[in-house]
């Protein structure tokens, strides 16, 4: 019997490794997975290298795990958040190293090292500040950018519903870098609100096959970073 | 004789002259701030579908104040509403709409844009400023269109366009369009050149606050 | 008010031109666009290189539009059929190119045009037949082949339901190609057995975005390809 | 003394030998042929989930004749069933669960394997042959294990197990362990590596059936 719940998100990223590379998903608060980053911050893993659209706001979740001290290098496309402090003060000071990469590349190169592409090429960033030291190469008669594929060892996701089996459906626009962390991850761990029995999802509709999950932790309520924002809330 | 207190275009101006060289159908990618004024000045009988590159076609509207799912958000992390025949998608899938070249329009600010049509819109270079740019340099690599809006000038009077980008740029060669308080003005082979004043604007005040050639050639002539 | 519906199969298919390269959606009889294909083969269009995983069966569909000599190159990954001759008496005679190409080389080509990325590396076919003449290149120690982004002028689609956005559902393992020369042609033509109006599809569950589709027939009760070779049926 | 008029297993025993080395939980992928037998020789108490590269995991057995929907198939274009959890998805994101290393075991048919583990299994090399690859050299670059099932030898008497493939690859140093009528071997950086073998089989039979040396290391001694 297959069955990937696991009781706790404590339980969840309990095998998180001092050094280890961490996908987080999200875009902004949506699909921000608040819980298993809590529960990362409690875990105590440090020397993180996190992977991630932005670097959180207030002193909440991503936000949170960063102002702990727990992150060395963060690979993000848009490290500036209206309501974070957090970052910039890291970086200002040296304290977290930051590879920046553009939105598109990166969910791309996500997504290669999750289908076993080591490297493809893109029109985007040709040019510019973020092509240095990049391999150019015209196709076509257009410039193109190399670009790595990438993989990480844990993915913290956050979906809406999930079955046993893993399968995995999303809520809305926090779909985002979800599914595509849920394939380039080792050991990819999804909270969901709910979990049901398989054969409850529609087989149509599944966004994430339950092949790219390993473990499956039901949050009921979870917390919407901008309501912690706003009630001034800090973590821990 | 007094100079008047405005001159040219308002944004919401800007964004109305530029509504109207959306044609009906298109799918559109509005950028953050002035371009977001956009959807709502689009001519009735035209309807435009609206992309946010995190994840969604069919973006309609902000919802009333405390209202709206904080999941249901746009680009500039705002919450929007979904219009009917929306569809959902995960980022590898939006970008590829982006790349792919399936988007008609971009619309977007800008810090600069050159003569050759290099945009300026991510980063003024400071050694202190956090570095971020978000889906820019894929918008403008892959979109078929791309129109910047902006200010003429900077606050401190400065040119936006100009011969050749200071800061670090977000695309070479992707501007197609330029919407100011101004003027429109479009990039061709030859450089900027004027299509349309902003009433009450003469060409030379234009020409003056942009600095780069302003070719006031007509099209029929530049597409021989 | 958009609406990508045409009228009929023959309107549909109406400006395809001698030489054109058409994308043809379809694992075996599954998701093949039969009513499309017949209305192709009905218009004339000649001289065309079809892009496709099979080369259909029996005197219908793809087989018939290969047999009516309409076909001078063929790109595929499985051109061998129980019960179809058609396309290895073109190939022996030498009257219809063939490109092979392994399935998921040719799926992720497929997305990669459509995905506007010129070109990426695989593992498949290294040192085999089908890597001669490929570019080969080491990542972490291990070797990879560029592959190149493949695009076309028409896609010929199936699927089960759209909306009169574009928007598409499809039917089970029918799905197959569809989503990804959905986006790889510059005309993408979907056959459905239904067409409803914007609003009725479930947001989350739409899998072809209509961003991606260009025009939509309704053909209400589809052939099965395995039934009309049963029946003994040919085209025209 | 007569030859008995079988010897080693059947094609079911080798398909039931195989089952008993799949961990419970695998994500395995079953070849055309011999390999779709293993999914009836599964032991009791294991769950496996099976994928099939044209757009499903989940695949349940085939349904009664003339039941089933013919858009509801298998990678041979059979028809089959859906299992509560499947999910139906798209050719590239069938292929990345193979390519990216996604699923646990592929079990396919040879028409050689060579003592570094080559596979060719796609094709004979004839030049009047119809070349048709499908998802095999996907299948092989990218499954985490790739057991064979496969007669020790063709009809014809010759060896399958050979020191070098002479016909055209599907992929190198591909295979791990092969399932035959006659024993069960391993692929090792030293050679075949013999680990079973079928009841009533001794292992100079084998070896001579066997155009490769065919080691009989204990496994400790390998690891080693």
């Amino acid at each position: 019997m297959i069955d990937k719940r696991v009781a706790s998100a404590a339980e969840a990223v309990s095998d998180i490794f001092d050094g280890a590379t961490i996908m987080i998903g999200g875009f902004g608060e949506a699909g921000s997975p608040v819980e298993l980053i809590h529960a990362l911050i409690d875990q105590g893993a440090t020397n993180l290298t996190t992977i991630s659209n932005n670097t959180g706001s207030g002193q909440v979740g991503l936000a949170a795990l960063l102002k702990a001290g727990r992150v060395s290098k963060v690979v993000c496309s848009f490290p500036r958040t209206a309501n974070s402090t957090v970052f910039p003060e890291l970086y200002r000071s040296g304290r977290t190293k930051l590879e920046l990469v553009p939105q598109g590349t990166l969910a791309e190169r996500i997504r290669a090292g999750g289908a076993g592409v080591p490297a493809f090429y893109t029109p985007s960033a040709v040019g510019t500040p973020l092509a240095e030291g990049k391999e150019c190469r015209e196709f076509g008669g257009r410039k193109y950018l190399l670009e790595h594929g990438i993989r990480a060892d844990f993915s913290l996701i956050k979906g809406r519903v999930a079955d046993t089996h893993g399968n995995i459906l999303y809520n809305k626009t926090a779909r985002n870098f979800g599914p595509l962390m849920a394939m380039a991850a080792k050991v990819t761990i999804v909270q969901v609100a709910e979990v049901v029995e398989p054969g409850q999802l529609d087989p149509e509709s599944i966004v994430t096959p339950g092949i790219f999950v390993d473990r499956v932790v039901a949050i009921a309520n979870p917390a919407h970073e901008s309501e912690l924002v706003e009630a001034g809330a800090s973590y821990p | 004789m007094t100079k008047p207190p405005v001159i040219g275009r308002t944004r919401e101006e800007m964004a109305q002259r530029l509504a109207l060289d959306i044609p009906d159908g298109s799918y559109v990618n509005l950028g953050i701030g002035i371009p977001e004024l956009v959807a709502k000045f689009v001519p009735a009988g035209r309807s435009l579908i609206y992309h946010t590159e995190n994840g969604m076609l069919g973006m309609g509207p902000a919802p009333s104040p405390g209202e709206g799912d904080p999941e249901l958000i746009n680009a500039g992390k705002q919450r929007v509403t979904a219009l009917p025949g929306t569809a959902y998608f995960h980022h590898a899938d939006s970008f590829a709409m982006i790349r792919g070249g399936h988007l008609d329009l971009c619309v977007l600010g800008a810090l600069q844009v050159a003569q050759n049509g290099d945009l300026a819109n991510w980063s003024t270079g400071e050694p202190d400023a956090i570095p971020a740019v978000g889906g820019a340099m894929d918008l403008v690599a892959g979109v078929k269109s791309i129109f910047v809006i902006t200010q003429h000038c900077t606050r401190e009077g400065e040119a936006k366009l100009v011969q050749k980008c200071t800061f670090p740029l977000t695309g070479c060669a992707v501007v197609n369009r330029i919407y100011t308080d101004l003027a429109v003005i479009e990039v061709t082979p030859n450089g900027f050149r004027l299509v349309e004043l902003s009433p009450g604007i003469d060409f030379n005040f234009v020409q003056e606050r942009t600095a780069a050639p302003l070719l006031r050639t007509p099209e029929r002539i530049e597409a021989g």
